[in-house]
């Protein structure tokens, strides 16, 4: 692989990665505050939905992007009632709103638009366009580090940068901040927060609010970035993929970015596998390439590469009493 | 077929020429879209027992099923489009795509700059490899120097629906210098298009005219008449002749679109070679290699 | 005495309430019940402040829940809370903590990976950032802990501390929080005699400074020395408050168990057989590395019951695990049935293995251990033992028949009420799950029988019961090892009693020749004299 | 919260969960623009309407028996096995392989063998996430979701390249000999005088029902059964009673995965007869529905399968005949397992007022 066609492999890295990794931290914040969460996907599926159908409604990214982070608040609200109020199991919870997403999305769509469960190709504003970062000009001439920074860096969507300002935003969050604190321990022992004054439930809803609005600009940033409009079935599998890197990150943030942008990469190299057999010089079947961010999930949660401890109180509901 | 109804393109096509015959003759129909593999046999025997007659299917997947279920239903008429089923009962039609894509082809080497250009293929299987065969011996033809870039989205039906995929194979071929992307792909297509307007790149479609979708960066699209065989087909009736149609070039089955969209990228010297060409590969005088024949290439 | 800022709580400075007499807290009427069981029943009690008020009762009477209420941690369902006199509504922690209460969990309430002082700070930070908070909680406790002895590296974590610790956190949290009030519930039950003697000494610390201490344990040893008054508690109700230094132990365990303690089990003098159990330098190393047992030996003869007393937590569990098959971690050295080795750890240990020699265990724990709650009677009899031939129809399935009749017997033996095999266990009362337990353990003429805590939380008539049938288990010439807690228990049982310390045998006494004061001694870790003798 | 009597838990919360479901979807057909009642009586028609209808709810009611019996065997061991898509898949795998592999003289053989090919590759698949929950403690609800993908990943790659015959261009195996044939209804005795033979649903459906007393069997009337449900309830009292974990999650994965893997005797054999991509279409999945709302018991897993059954033929047809979206099965397939497997105490806690004053007036 040469270095003009590895710059191509990191672009596409870095645009596949940005819905994992948003994904991916938005399960961060519900895990690590006790709450399993398999919808991901689901709600990533529903947000790009709506912003791609209500961009095309309304020719506006930035609304569109609302209504995405709506449509995923809504299902982060039923997982929040079924997992913290009504202490159902949670993993249920997140595979049955997953269904009713697959199917909640075509229903839609279809209805609004009539395109088999498509949304309107956008463009002009109703999408979020690359923006250039600055000084790539002057800078793309610097051999080396100049075509990264042009090509690799710059030039994808505001929601991309968006994502990436969230992984040190999370960090200070979740270990400089009360916030953080408190979130951390309720998902190791809730009766710790409780007992110190705490409301339990009132951190797990904020904490599952955040994982709405995360996969909210995730799902937008399928529709409406990544892609020019919503298309049935269109996360294919991302939401667990980030669960995955959430696995992956061992629940840690800077480890989140790197777990995504690492699966990302899988992704990015699964489309080319010219370059691939002109790197390793043998042919590797696409599916196994396909296959190889769940098999590398599998050896991490089998422990062979550092044990994957999650929150200690993840996936019980919180009961006081017996 | 597995793309969507909406793909813009080849699914779309046939959707047409359905609606045409709806609205001449005020005839009604039934369509049903395939989600899986698993679902077609279902589709096909719940349309030929409620009567349907005859029941059209696009699509090469349709082929092993309708070899089962068309002798269950020896009364009703079935069309198949790009396969060739051998059924009593049974209508084959299938394009010479390599001859459509031997002339936007010629446009796309015409068109380039950098004189290299793209093909984005969906799920690889010959009948996609014959569209890139024939767009290849095009390019060459117009420009012996030229390179084509030549990409395959994936080896399953998902490759008919993948614009992501879509998107960045374009993106990455875009890199190696093409600045004209053909993209033969069903909905994938649409990512496709997309990035190669949002590159200010040329696309060329495919099945449907996709010219308008983003014009100024459409240098053309194959058309296959799709449209015509479904609307001919509902024409018939039940009473429609069986066997094989080939059609191409000759019956203007394939063809290459020029329309509004498209007429300031075509220059009056690109016109007026390509249409040499066309007539030439009508009378027979260039022939067009089908990959389908003994699954070669003679170009590369 | 004030640290810090005052955060405006409701309580105002302790020593003038003292003169006037005012209780710092005064509970009236409290009820609570959970499902059917009436956890507290209209309970009132006084505590003036300043003084250290020790609340005692059996297992299960309800002292954690009455505490629990005072803490807000559980909402009661009648009654009034009154703190320094003024009426105070505790609907949450939050309010309690602004009351001036802190409480000391009997389960500790700490974040396992967090810092000391991250435990510490939850919930009562100083701000939205941590920085300040973490910087001021470092220094309050460098004041906390050179003040009442409760020294702990602020920067540890906590599941690398010391139970011992670990609660002098929980004490922290309290008085980081500015607690007037301190609710200690069971905090010596964990404790090494050491550790117990060091967190009375930080208890005295605080009552110094005005602190009003409430103090929950059943050692009525620790009542006597440290506590100025003493309610007592049964069954979920208070039935009587008193003065310390006004009373005896002797009253209060009579006072706590409803009647004149020590109940005399008849038995005949043990006819001692051939050694059954021969247990040679067993040691256990639990997955965390902690040495659980260090090098115990003891035998047991057939027709023998021996005792072993100790302090919860002394190994008594693990050896219990070792001899019932389902010990993890590593296990050292040798032990014999009937002179046959054991296999000790690896696929040979398990309880199905341990069954098939002869060894029958009713464990400590009931309800994790000994049933299925959700299963009905007639499965539960045939827990353990569901691959005994005589439960088997033929090669492929079980004879479900043959097992609910062989429960309808054992109920009618054991007296288990109602003597519905088809009830699901945990709609049967503690006594008669216990029975259940029982009679499917003892039935089988075991060569060894395991019991630990028999009759926990288990009501007086049943105790007596199952006593009875413990003795005549060894009448019929099986070896007995009996784990209890219950000091009473093991003199009234045992034949011979070994006292167990930190993973070790301090000592073997005879029932008739020592007393309470002598293997208290030995629970706590110091050899007597009489061991010699 | 008082509990509530045995049977209206059994009976009443799955049935309300239902109602639920089926109001929610009435009111999304309504919002959609669609006519519920003609919904539904499109559903009812085209799924028990007729023999035809009857074929086809049926032939799903056999995958579904299938894959619910696959979740109830391992729900009972504490397992919650979302692999049934994947072990389904592979199930297939091994029927094609088996299917392809001899000119089958009698399709009574070849049931036999492909029905060991089947339970084997779908055990095969549930091996690995139940091997590494049982030894290595990894969650083997995030395993299983990974082996499905995993799993779709390997049939592309075996379709594509292995078993795709020369000159075809649609990725599935070839046809299974005739010999593999299995008998539909139109083809048994007996049942042929109401089906044509045109129906896909095919002997395996008595396979299945054999299934359900075999997995009732299993579990309430033999060693292993008991051991099952004993670990189920209580891991640490299975342990002192003798049971080991290691065999229980093992052995019974391996059961559930062989149920799920059997599945493609009905749809790959007896349908299809060749090897298709995604021939499972989602079985797998709802057998966690089918499961949740036959409480985990064969019998509830008989009756929710066909329940299920006539969701799919009836959606199938509705998405046919009417503008409702066939999608329309997920929706509600989804709000099942919802309210059925994660809202349940909120249906509970709809119906305890209920049935305290029925009892203080009574
Ligand atoms: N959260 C709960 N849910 C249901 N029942 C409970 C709960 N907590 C306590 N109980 C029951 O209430 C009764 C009183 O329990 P509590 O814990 O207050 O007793 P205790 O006196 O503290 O006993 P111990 O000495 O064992 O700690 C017991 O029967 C117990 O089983
Ligand atoms: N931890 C628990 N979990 C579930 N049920 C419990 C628990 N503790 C008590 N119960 C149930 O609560 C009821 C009362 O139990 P408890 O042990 O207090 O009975 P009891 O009145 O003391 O009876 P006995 O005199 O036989 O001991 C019983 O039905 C018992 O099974
Ligand atoms: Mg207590
Ligand atoms: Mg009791």
């Amino acid at each position: 692989m040469d270095y003009a066609t590895l710059i191509e492999v990191l672009g596409s890295t870095l645009r596949l990665g940005t819905p994992l990794l948003l994904a991916c931290l938005a399960g961060l914040f519900s895990e690590r505050a006790g709450i399993f969460d398999i919808g991901l996907e689901g709600k990533m599926l529903m947000a790009a939905m709506a912003s791609g159908a209500v961009a095309a409604t309304t020719g506006s990214a930035w609304i569109g992007l609302g209504a995405g982070i709506f449509a995923s608040l809504l299902f982060a609200g039923v997982h929040g009632l079924a997992s913290i109020t009504f202490r159902g199991n949670q993993l249920i919870s997140g595979v049955a709103l997953n269904f009713v997403a697959s199917g909640a999305t075509v229903l839609i769509a279809q209805t609004l638009f009539g395109q088999g469960g498509r949304t309107p190709p956008l463009s002009g504003a109703a999408r979020f366009s690359p923006i250039q970062l600055p000084g790539v000009e002057t800078l793309a001439a610097v051999p080396g580090f100049g075509p990264f920074y042009a090509k690799v860096l710059s030039g994808h969507s505001i929601l991309v940068y968006i994502a990436l300002l969230c992984v040190p935003l999370t960090w200070w969050l979740l270990y400089r901040t009360r916030f953080g604190l408190r979130l951390r321990a309720v998902g190791e022992n809730p009766e710790s927060v409780d007992t110190a004054g705490v409301s339990v439930i009132r951190l797990r809803y904020t904490a599952v609010v955040l994982t709405g609005v995360l996969c909210g600009i995730a799902g937008a940033y399928m529709a409406t970035s990544l892609q020019a409009g919503f298309g049935r079935e269109m996360t294919a599998g991302r939401g667990y993929i980030a669960l995955a890197a959430l696995i992956f990150a061992k629940w840690r943030p800077w480890q989140a970015l790197w777990a995504t942008m690492l699966f990302g990469f899988l992704q990015a190299i699964a489309l080319r596998p010219d370059v691939i057999e002109g790197t390793l010089h043998m042919k590797i079947p696409v599916p196994a390439l396909d296959a190889l961010p769940y098999i590398l999930t599998v050896i991490v949660l089998a422990g062979f590469v550092g044990r994957a401890i999650p929150p200690r109180a993840g996936g019980q509901p919180y009961v006081k009493e017996r | 077929d597995l793309g969507g109804k909406f793909d813009k393109s080849f699914n779309e096509a046939a959707f047409n020429g359905a609606e045409k015959w709806v609205a001449e003759t005020g005839g009604s129909y039934k369509q049903l879209e395939m989600q899986s593999e698993a679902q077609r046999e279902q589709a096909l025997r719940r349309f030929a027992e409620s009567g349907a007659n005859p029941i059209v299917m696009t699509g090469f997947a349709f082929g092993d099923v309708l070899n089962t279920v068309a002798p269950d239903y020896p009364d009703t008429k079935f069309v198949i489009i790009d396969m060739v089923v051998d059924q009593p009962n049974v209508r084959s039609v299938v394009f010479q795509e390599e001859q459509g894509s031997y002339l936007v082809g010629m446009l796309a080497a015409m068109a380039s700059k950098t004189g290299t250009v793209g093909f984005v293929g969906g799920m690889d299987i010959p009948l996609i490899r014959k569209f890139e065969c024939g767009y290849a011996q095009g390019v060459k033809a117009v420009n012996p120097e030229a390179k084509v870039v030549m990409n395959m989205t994936g080896t399953t039906p998902a490759a008919w629906n993948d614009p992501v995929k879509g998107s960045e194979l374009t993106k990455a071929q875009i890199a190696q210098g093409a600045d004209v992307v053909y993209a033969a792909a069903g909905s994938t297509g649409l990512g496709i298009l997309q990035t190669v307007a949002d590159e200010g790149i040329l696309g060329i479609g495919v099945d449907s005219n996709q010219n308008y979708m983003h014009p100024g960066h459409m240098l053309t699209s194959m058309v296959k008449r799709v449209d015509l065989s479904v609307y001919e087909a509902f024409k018939d009736g039940p009473a429609l002749e069986t066997g094989l149609v080939v059609s191409g070039l000759k019956d203007e089955g394939v063809g290459y679109a020029l329309d509004e969209y498209n007429a300031d990228l075509i220059t009056p010297e690109m016109k007026a070679a390509v249409d040499a060409a066309a007539e030439k590969i009508k009378a027979g005088e260039i022939a067009v290699h089908d990959y389908m024949t003994d699954n070669t290439c003679p170009v590369e | 005495m004030t640290l810090g800022k005052d955060t405006g709580r409701q309580a105002t400075a302790a020593p003038s309430n003292m003169q006037a007499g005012v209780p710092a807290i005064e509970l009236r009427g409290i009820s609570k019940a959970f499902g059917p069981v009436q956890a507290n029943k209209d309970i009132s009690i006084r505590v003036m402040p300043g003084t250290i008020h020790g609340i005692i009762g059996e297992n299960g009477a309800g002292k954690s829940t009455l505490m629990s209420i005072l803490y807000g941690f559980y909402r009661a369902d009648a009654g009034e809370i009154f703190i320094n006199g003024r009426p105070t509504t505790i609907t949450d922690s939050q309010a309690a903590i602004r009351a001036g209460i802190g409480m000391v969990f009997q389960h500790f309430k700490l974040v396992q990976n967090f810092t000391v002082l991250e435990n510490v700070i939850l919930g009562a930070e100083e701000g939205a950032l941590l920085r300040p908070s973490l910087a001021k909680a470092r220094k309050t406790l460098a004041h906390l802990a050179e003040e009442y002895e409760l020294e702990v590296d602020p920067e540890a974590v906590i599941e690398a501390l010391s139970v011992g610790h670990q609660q002098r956190v929980e004490i922290l949290k309290a008085l980081y929080r500015q607690a007037d009030i301190l609710i200690l519930d069971e905090p010596t039950g964990v404790l090494t005699p050491d550790e117990a003697d060091h967190l009375f000494r930080i208890l005295r610390g605080l009552k110094a400074q005005g602190k009003t201490i409430i103090l929950i344990t059943h050692k009525l040893r620790e009542i006597m020395e440290i506590t100025d008054r003493v309610s007592v508690m049964r069954r979920g109700e208070m039935v009587a408050t008193v003065t310390t230094s006004e009373t005896s132990p002797e009253a209060l365990a009579e006072l706590m168990v409803g009647r004149k303690v020590l109940l005399h089990v008849p038995k005949a003098t043990a006819q001692p057989g051939a050694t059954v159990l021969d247990v040679e330098n067993l040691r256990v190393t639990d997955g965390a590395g902690v040495a659980r047992l260090k090098g115990v030996s003891l035998k047991i003869r057939a027709g023998e019951i021996l005792g072993i007393a100790g302090v919860a937590g002394n190994g008594q569990s693990e050896l219990l695990e070792v001899l019932g098959g389902f010990a993890p971690g590593k296990i050292e050295g040798r032990v014999s049935l009937s002179g046959q080795d054991l296999v000790l750890s690896g696929p040979g240990a398990t309880g199905e293995t341990r069954r098939a020699a002869g060894i029958a265990h009713v464990p400590e724990d009931r309800h994790h251990l000994g049933l299925i709650l959700d299963f009905a009677a007639w499965e539960n009899i045939a827990f353990g033992y569901h691959g005994a031939p005589d439960y088997q129809a033929n090669a492929l399935f079980m004879d479900n028949d043959a097992i609910i009749r062989d429960t309808e017997g054992k109920m009618a033996r054991f007296d288990v009420r109602p003597p519905n095999p088809q009830l699901p266990a945990k709609s049967f009362s503690g006594g008669n799950q216990q029975k259940i337990v029982l009679a499917r353990e003892i039935e089988r003429n075991p060569v060894l029988l395991l019991v630990g805590q028999p009759t926990r939380g288990v009501d007086i008539g049943a105790i007596e019961f199952i006593h009875r049938r413990i003795v005549e288990l060894r009448d019929a010439g099986a070896a007995i090892l009996l784990v209890s807690v219950e000091l009473e228990e093991i003199l009234s049982l045992s034949d011979r009693i070994a006292v167990m310390f930190d993973g070790q045998i301090m000592g073997e006494r005879l029932p008739d020749q020592t007393n309470e004061r002598e293997l208290g001694l030995l629970m706590a870790g110091v050899a007597t004299e009489a061991g010699a003798a | 919260m008082a509990k509530l009597p045995t049977w209206a838990d059994l009976v009443l919360v799955p049935l309300i969960s239902l109602l639920l479901a089926a109001v929610i979807s009435a009111l999304v057909i309504l919002a959609i623009g669609g006519d519920p009642v003609e919904a539904v009586t499109v559903m009812v028609d085209g799924a028990l309407g007729s023999p035809y209808g009857w074929g086809y709810t049926l032939y799903y009611t056999t995958s579904f028996i299938f894959t619910g019996l696959a979740v109830t065997v391992a729900y009972h061991a504490g397992q919650f096995n979302i692999g049934g898509e994947g072990q389904a898949q592979l199930g297939g795998l091994g029927v094609a392989l088996v299917c392809l592999a001899l000119p089958w003289p009698h399709w009574s053989i070849a049931l036999l063998a492909a029905s060991v090919g089947a339970a084997l590759f779908g055990a095969a698949w549930a091996a690995i996430p139940a091997w590494l929950q049982a030894k290595r403690g990894s969650h083997i609800v995030i395993t299983t979701i990974m082996f499905n993908y995993i799993g779709a990943a390997l049939i592309v790659y075996m379709l594509v390249e292995v078993l795709r015959p020369i000159g075809q261009m649609d990725p599935a195996s070839a046809r299974f000999p005739v010999g593999a044939k299995l008998p539909n209804f139109g083809e048994i005795p007996g049942l042929s005088l109401i089906f044509s033979n045109k129906v896909p649903a095919n002997v395996s459906f008595f396979v299945a029902i054999a299934a359900c007393f075999a997995v009732w069997a299993l579990l309430w009337r033999t060693r292993l059964g008991y051991e099952i449900r004993a670990f189920g309830k209580s891991e640490s009292a299975a342990v002192y009673a003798g049971i080991s974990p290691t065999k229980v999650i093992m052995l019974s994965m391996l059961i559930s995965g062989g149920l799920a893997g059997l599945m493609a005797i009905n749809n790959v054999m007896g349908e299809s007869e060749r090897l298709v991509q995604n021939a499972s279409e989602g079985a797998g999945f709802i057998g966690i529905a089918v499961a949740l709302m036959g409480r985990n018991h064969p019998f509830g897993v008989f009756l929710a399968a066909l329940l299920f059954g006539f969701l799919y033929q009836g959606g199938a047809e509705m998405g046919l005949w009417t503008t409702i979206p066939i999608e329309l099965r997920l929706l509600v397939q989804g709000l099942v397992i919802l309210f059925t497997g994660a809202l349940d105490t909120m249906v509970r806690m709809m119906l305890t007022p209920f049935f305290r004053t029925a009892r203080g007036a009574a």
